[in-house]
């Protein structure tokens, strides 16, 4: 088969997966009696009905963005950073640190939000280099790995907002007392992200586009992703390159948790990480992991979780509809590949 | 390497056409909603409608806290013309990642809302912030202090109004009630966090308890046993939080006989059912919501419950006439009725697993109550020996909203 | 604390433990065929919902149980399909059901939120549960409690003492021996992922029917136990026994920090909470730490006598994950 | 029981590893089967025993049509098969693999089960304790298991793969005692191998396979030079290039003893002069690519010395061998050799940015890739992924990556798939490295190109490595008698087999 008639089934197969995905939801929909094309409607004008509602969209790219860049690296190196949920928690607490000593002092505030995300980038670098370390010298898969500091970055985290850090005399799951103004990133208007997040954001995709597809670097990643023998034999020592894909990731994901401090909470709170490494996880897992595709489709994700708060104010239906739909999405996708690959032998 | 630059860029103005559609898909969603408008006002015709938007932070249908304040939003409905309910439920950061209350709130403002009403302390700072940012639109934030002028948090609010129930009275009863059915002596609360209201209520269910155990049985005080274990949060969250089922079987275990629950779940009660089917006699008293009890009836001995409709109704028929004023309020309970749903801000329904001597005894403690019986009044001592407050002497409200330590007398954690 | 109330507690502590234990043991099951089902977090949820509904509609639990089971079939035959049959990544797909059975339950499950469905009791055994102690401790529970031990004894008996059980381990260990052998590798495998799906999904139920009796979407209190099952398993190097034993430990833990909640002020209750996972971490190390390059080559600088020694107590510490775990099976 | 093969083809990708065979195998006999590596007995033998299906012919057994399309159904007509990599649990108990396959009770009692066991071993001899595990058995004991095994499942026809590779002299008679016992009782024993002293020492007929093809049937009594000539084929006579040697040693290794399931390779020692070119004859897994392994730092020797250019690299890395100047070129290419999924350009990438650059100028390396695609004569273009090229255009691929300034080049069969122009022009490329002083040492399974390249010969024979031989003075007969293990007689005595330290 000639390869263009190869990429234009692979569409198909795709797109094949695509309505899979939305035949399956429409199918739960009409299980619990709601109307699919109200629902898709609101889904849509609840994404994109205002500035307002594209702002908040905005709200959730920055981080979804960050963290998929970050995976990017970890997936091409061959590598299931599952642990990244733990690394953003991380650096959201070090980056909170960071701003709770110099709060006080008489250090500029622009000085200390740098040092603070900073900071926070030291945290998931370490975090996830602690997976990288036990995965290249303990022999211990990165997904366990992984989990277990996930699980060990939430407890810190809920400690400290409800311990250490808590408020005078009140812990509540409203995180630890807001810093004051100056220590905000300055909000775009009277909107609730920041112009720096954003212009970090669009930094970060043309770093790990230029880094996975035009750096000597990124292409020793692939390769020791695609095959780690090999590329030893060729003089790429997989150990380092898996270490420092972790610690990038982490970077990334420190980067995200200190912006979601920053930025967007301007404190630490329970939930810090969002659930936003797992759903980078599916949004990469989506773009088949190509750089190129992360803007757009971490917008898409981030326009379906917003566009799912219409659901309960119009139709009395649960958010969670948003969940269900991304998800489906990445598993049809998932199981259209492995029907491709039935069909045409393996590509 | 150009041709990729070229390709990236493609993807950036993808992005940024794509924010364009959606600023352009603005005009045909106001129509729609103005669609709407028209035919509900020619529907309602005379009284303007005015919708007002509730934020929850749990499921509206929980059968408790959250459940309370969406009741109350139908009792407005009802009672105030033209009023109309938008809702949005489980606000919280855990299951609406990426979300912040104020955001949310803007949300409602942009279904039509004219006023908000944040249910949760934990909303505190977005209720805060977005009041600021929307000096417009009207604020009700159940359960804080912002702008209550002699409490710790204020902040002048023109648009914010601060509804708190005396829950204390509701858990002073549920205390006595559980004093007044206990074998062993021994109560327990399963308490959620440690902060200054979970404090002050798990005191007051001490309060009430010693007070019943000596004043109406006549029983030596230290036979009783008040026992706080906390989760740690309003709920369970595996591998975080204790488990609330395991606290529960704990507090059994050990001869706790009335478990109170001051947590959002009813593991209190169904350990509660389960103890007593399974020959162990236990009893419960849930939390938050008059319906509680229907979970299982059968060892409910009451329910201290909010009934935030009332006060939703005054402040937003206020909104409406302009006759809106920032307040802070701190309602007991209508002493008349404390079951009189129309008035009262806090009542306790009596379970059916009250034997009826105890319901009598128990009505004698609330018209005492009723009648100025106040237990906040020394010699009380901090758990740590402190003084509280001396002989005679009688709490503040500020001592009691922000209660540093538990009391003398209880056990377990104060922070 | 009375000798009475420690026994009770650790009574509790088994029934705690025994939802874990199930799904702890359905997941071992389909890990020593070969097969990683990673999707137990949204499994259990979604299995806890629909067996819920199903005992609130038919007022019978013990359909609610199969239900449960049905749809952890079910969810763990999408793993199977998609990772034996298409050949895509285990790991992969069995995460994406593990966030989308999650939000696919509580979106179905929001009607029937705070219902009153039946509830499993305690079934105390007559005579048994009069032995002192014992008594207590395992006859005075409920019947899924007693399946639950059951299960354990029932998986160590036939993984080790059953002609079947040798040929699952077989397939685990070297699917490729085990074809040659004359097993039907593939089918062994989608029967082992399937019946461990199935056991994992009758945990759901055993949470929201009996152990923490209803459903209450998103604070029911259910997100977060399928990682943990997942980390017990591997904590339990696949062996029932050592599998249950890390799922009453860490139901013990926890019952530990709330009796000590008050005596020990200094310890935040978050660390005896999270206690399990650096303990599975470490044992993880300690696991594979023989297997290492640097280990290897550290030991070949040793001279030989203390090597063989060295390596024989790295043996002794080894407990082996099946080899092929993970891995798909293709006859050359 | 009479097997009779016709007309089996099987094809893997490119490779006819099977092209019409016909073959009649008579029940009752012990029956040979030889040829070198990648002859194609292995999977003749596989299709036999069903663990592969072949795309075309049938097997009649006992004058009737078969229908094995697994190994269940290769049980049921009686047929087992030993194979050279032992299908066997290693994590399991002697007992347990002994039991593992075996149709009966559900519930296993082991007791009864070892009794039987034990005395069935004693019937053969053997002594294996039922309780050990597998992973600390030797290779013998292993095959002992296995064959225990398909005797108890009643097979009638014994396939056995190269069944003396690692394994002692004691356990080798053993294991023919054993075989010649139930040959006796009318068995059939099929045994594959490329030694030719025990196929002349067990086999009652052998045939010769070479190239996926049948070449003839021998009986006794067997001559030796014959067998070599019909496995190894009449070679074509090539031209010897002057040999380069110069008197700097580039490479010593002292007293070397590696180890690697299932072989151990003692006392090796060489000095490598600068230019020189050794070859490492013997059948595949006689130990030669371990040896080639422990000289770049894959595997670390148990004992002794590797010492390049005069530095001791004894326990260094692989990438501190390629830090001096050492390459290594394995025989499998898409698993160690070539990265699947990139292109050829990005393999020149990977391996040429010397000066550290942060971008890739990918121009300047396309146009680099296309001149070495052109000097290799790859069929293929810059942004060709290496999966999709045919085996020989890989090796070409990989042969161009390698550095132009070499202290010493390691090559796992350098020709192996390349057609003999290529091949030539390859051994020209590499020559004209020997004149710049670089030192080879390649692995081949190929008797001529080992004597027409190579300055000394190292001959492997089941882990056994003889002196260096001079290649000028060495005929293709007397290596093909070392290779398939005649000659050795002084040396056999002298060791042991490798035994896993247990």
């Amino acid at each position: 088969m000639n390869p263009a008639n190869k990429r234009t089934l692979s569409i198909v197969f795709q797109l094949g997966g695509l309505v899979l995905a939305i035949l399956f939801v429409t199918l739960i929909l009409l299980l619990t009696g709601a109307n699919p094309l109200d629902v898709f409607k609101n889904l849509i004008v609840g994404a994109f009905g205002s500035t307002n509602r594209v702002a908040s969209i905005l709200v959730v790219w920055v981080p979804l963005t960050l963290v998929t860049c970050g995976l990017l690296v970890t997936f091409t190196t061959g590598l299931w950073n599952i642990g990244i949920e733990g690394q953003i928690t991380i650096g959201a607490i070090f980056s909170t640190g960071i701003i709770r000593i110099f709060m006080d002092t008489s250090v500029s505030p622009i000085l200390v939000i740098i040092l603070s995300v900073i900071a926070g980038i030291a945290g998931g670098a370490i975090w996830a280099v602690l997976v990288g370390l036990l995965k290249t010298y303990g022999g211990v898969n990165e997904i366990f790995g992984g989990l277990g500091l996930n699980f060990i970055a939430t407890a810190l985290n809920i400690g400290l907002i409800f311990g250490a850090w808590s408020r005078e005399g009140v812990a509540s799951m409203s995180g630890t007392q807001p810093f004051p103004e100056v220590y905000w990133l300055p909000n775009f208007r009277s909107y609730n992200f920041s112009w720096v997040s954003i212009a970090i954001s669009v930094i970060g995709i043309v770093i790990i586009f230029l880094l996975l597809t035009g750096t000597h670097f990124g292409l020793r990643l692939k390769a020791v992703g695609k095959g780690m023998k090999s590329a030893h034999r060729l003089g790429i020592p997989p150990k380092k390159h898996m270490l420092l894909a972790f610690l990038i990731c982490g970077c990334f994901a420190g980067l995200t948790g200190a912006l979601q401090v920053v930025g967007v909470y301007h404190r630490l709170i329970p939930s810090i990480s969002s659930g936003y490494g797992f759903l980078g996880l599916m949004v990469a897992m989506l773009i088949s992991y190509k750089a190129i595709w992360i803007a757009p489709i971490a917008f898409f994700f981030a326009a379906l979780n917003i566009g799912g708060i219409q659901l309960p104010i119009v139709l009395q239906l649960d958010s969670t509809l948003s969940g269900v739909l991304q998800g489906s999405l990445v598993l049809f996708i998932l199981l259209m590949q492995g029907v491709k690959q039935r069909v045409l032998g393996k590509s | 390497m150009k041709r990729k630059y070229i390709l990236f860029f493609l993807s950036l103005l993808v992005i940024f056409s794509m924010v364009l559609t959606a600023c352009q898909t603005e005009e045909p969603v106001v129509e729609e909603t103005e669609e709407v408008v028209v035919e509900e006002t020619e529907e309602v015709a005379e009284p303007e409608e005015f919708i007002f938007g509730i934020l929850m932070v749990g499921p509206y249908n929980d059968k408790g806290w959250s459940q309370a304040h969406y009741e109350a939003g139908l009792y407005v409905e009802e009672n105030v013309p033209g009023a109309k309910m938008i809702y949005l439920d489980s606000v919280n950061t855990a299951d609406r990642p990426g979300t912040t209350a104020a955001q949310l709130a803007d949300e409602l403002v942009q279904q039509g809302a004219q006023l908000v009403i944040f249910n949760s302390d934990d909303m505190k700072d977005d209720a805060v912030e977005f009041t600021k940012n929307n000096p417009e639109i009207f604020v009700i934030h159940a359960s804080g202090d912002s702008v209550w002028e002699e409490g710790m948090n204020y902040q002048p609010l023109a648009n914010m109004v601060n509804t708190m129930g005396e829950m204390e009275y509701g858990k002073m009863i549920a205390g006595c009630d559980a004093a007044l059915h206990t074998e062993s002596g021994s109560i327990g609360y399963l308490g959620p966090l440690i902060n200054d209201e979970t404090r002050r209520l798990a005191a007051s269910v001490y309060l009430g308890a010693s007070y019943c155990w000596e004043n109406y049985l006549g029983n030596d005080p230290a036979d009783l046993s008040v026992r706080v274990t906390w989760i740690g949060f309003w709920f369970n969250i595996p591998g975080f939080t204790e488990d609330p089922t395991q606290v529960a079987n704990e507090f059994i275990d050990s001869g706790v006989d009335v478990i109170i629950s001051g947590i959002d779940t009813t593991e209190a009660l169904v350990e509660a059912r389960k103890a007593s089917s399974e020959g162990t006699p236990v009893l419960a008293i849930p939390y938050d919501f008059n319906g509680a009890c229907e979970e299982a009836p059968e060892v409910c001995l009451g329910v201290p419950y909010f009934n935030w409709g009332p006060a939703y109704v005054r402040h937003i028929s206020s909104a409406i006439d302009g006759t809106w004023e920032t307040t802070f309020e701190w309602l007991p309970p209508n002493w008349e009725d404390i079951n009189d749903l129309d008035t009262t801000a806090v009542g306790f329904v009596m379970g059916s697993a009250m034997d009826e001597e105890a319901k009598v005894t128990l009505q004698q403690f609330i018209d005492e109550l009723a009648g100025g019986l106040n237990l906040w009044t020394g010699p009380l001592n901090y758990q740590d020996g402190s003084t509280f407050l001396a002989d005679g002497e009688t709490a503040t409200d500020i001592q009691i909203w922000y209660l540093p330590q538990l009391l003398e007398g209880m056990e377990g954690r104060s922070e | 604390m009375t000798g009475d109330m420690i026994l009770l507690g650790l009574a509790g502590v088994i029934e705690a433990g025994a939802p874990i234990v199930i799904a702890a043991i359905g997941e071992t099951l389909t890990e020593r065929a070969g097969v990683i089902n990673l999707s137990l977090n949204g499994t259990i949820i979604l299995s806890g919902m629909v067996g819920f509904w199903a005992a609130l509609e038919t007022g019978s639990i013990a359909l609610g149980f199969l239900a449960g089971m049905v749809v952890g079939a079910f969810v763990a035959a999408i793993v199977a399909f998609s990772s034996i049959t298409l050949k895509q990544s285990q790991v992969a797909v069995g995460f994406v059901l593990a966030v989308m059975c999650k939000d696919l339950a509580y979106f179905l499950g929001n009607p029937i939120m705070g219902a009153q469905a039946p509830i499993l009791y305690a079934a105390p055994v007559p005579f048994l549960s009069e032995i002192p102690i014992i008594g207590t401790l395992i006859f005075k529970q409920s019947i899924m409690t007693y399946i639950s031990i059951i299960l354990i004894i029932f998986a160590w008996f036939w993984v080790s003492k059953t002609r079947q059980g040798l040929i699952l381990r077989g397939v685990g260990e070297k699917p490729a021996a085990a074809f040659n052998r004359g097993t039907n590798v593939v089918s062994t495998r989608y029967l082992y992922t399937i019946i461990g799906g199935a056991l994992v999904g009758a945990a759901g139920p055993f949470y929201t029917l009996s152990v923490k009796a209803g459903w209450k979407g998103t604070i029911t209190g259910l997100d977060g136990i399928g990682w943990i099952v997942l980390a017990l398993t591997i904590f339990g190097g696949w062996e029932p026994f050592r599998v249950a034993f890390g799922a009453y430990f860490f139901a013990f833990l926890q019952w530990l920090g709330l009796v000590l909640q008050s005596t020990l002020i200094f310890i935040p209750s978050q660390v005896l909470q999270v206690a399990p996972f650096p303990l599975m971490i470490l044992a993880l190390l300690l696991v594979n730490l023989g297997n290492t390059d640097w280990v290897e080559r550290f030991l070949a600088t040793l001279p030989e006598k203390s090597r063989t020694r060295v390596k024989k107590l790295i043996r002794a510490t080894r407990s082996q994950p099946p080899a092929a775990l993970g891995t798909p099976f293709e006859r050359d | 029981m009479d097997i009779e093969f016709s007309e089996i083809n099987k094809s893997f990708g490119q490779v006819h590893a099977n092209a019409d065979i016909s073959l009649k195998i008579p029940g009752g006999e012990i029956f040979g089967i030889l040829g070198e590596n990648g002859a194609g007995k292995s999977t003749l033998m596989k299709v036999l025993s069903g663990y592969i299906n072949p795309d075309s012919g049938e097997i009649s057994l006992g004058g009737e049509v078969s229908h094995i399309s697994s190994p269940a159904d290769a049980i049921g007509y009686g047929i087992g098969m030993l194979h050279q990599d032992p299908l066997d649990f290693p994590p399991m108990q002697v007992i347990e693999n002994f039991v593992l396959g075996q149709k009966g009770r559900m519930i296993l009692t082991y007791k009864e089960r070892i009794k039987e066991f034990q005395t069935f071993q004693n019937k053969f001899g053997f002594s294996l304790d039922p309780r050990a595990y597998v992973e600390s058995l030797t290779v013998g004991e292993r095959q002992q298991l296995e064959i225990l095994r398909l005797l108890w499942l009643g097979v009638r026809v014994l396939i056995l793969d190269e069944p003396t590779t690692g394994i002692s002299a004691q356990q080798k008679d053993k294991l023919f005692r054993a075989l010649q016992l139930l040959a006796g009782e009318g068995k059939t024993i099929i045994f594959v191998s490329h030694k030719l002293e025990d196929v002349e020492s067990l086999c009652d007929e052998v045939v010769v396979l070479r190239k996926g093809r049948k070449v003839g049937k021998v009986s006794p009594p067997y001559k030796t030079d014959q067998l070599i000539e019909m496995m190894f084929g009449k070679q074509i006579t090539l031209l010897t290039p002057e040999p380069a040697v110069k008197e700097r040693v580039t490479l010593e290794l002292k007293d070397l003893v590696v180890e690697k399931y299932p072989l151990r390779i003692e006392d090796v020692n060489l000095q490598l002069k600068a230019g020189e070119v050794v070859g490492l004859s013997g059948m595949e897994g006689s130990g030669q690519d371990i040896l080639l392994r422990a000289c770049v730092g894959l595997l670390r020797p148990v004992a002794g010395q590797v010492i390049i250019n005069g530095k001791d690299l004894s326990h260094k890395t692989y990438l501190e061998f390629m830090q001096n100047k050492v390459s290594y070129l394995p025989a499998s290419r898409m698993e160690e050799g070539l990265v699947p999924g990139i292109s050829i350009a990005e393999h020149f990438t990977l391996t040429g940015n010397t000066d550290r650059k942060l971008f890739i100028d990918k121009e300047q390396f396309r146009q680099k890739t296309q001149e070495k695609i052109d000097e290799y004569h790859v069929i293929g273009r810059p942004e060709t992924p290496v999966e999709s090229l045919s085996g020989g255009n890989q090796q070409r691929v990989a042969l161009s990556l390698l550095k132009e300034s070499l202290n010493i080049l390691l090559l796992e069969h350098p020709t192996r798939g390349l057609d003999i122009e290529s091949a030539i022009y390859m051994w020209e490329k590499l020559k004209e490295r020997c004149k710049k002083e670089t030192s080879i040492i390649f692995i081949s399974a190929d008797l001529e190109e080992i004597l027409r390249y190579s300055d000394r010969v190292l001959v492997f024979f089941s882990g056994y490595v003889s002196k260096p031989l001079d290649s000028r003075h060495t005929s293709l007969e007397q290596l093909g008698q070392l290779i398939g293990g005649k000659g050795w007689e002084d040396e056999l005595v002298a060791k042991e087999s490798y035994e896993p330290s247990k």
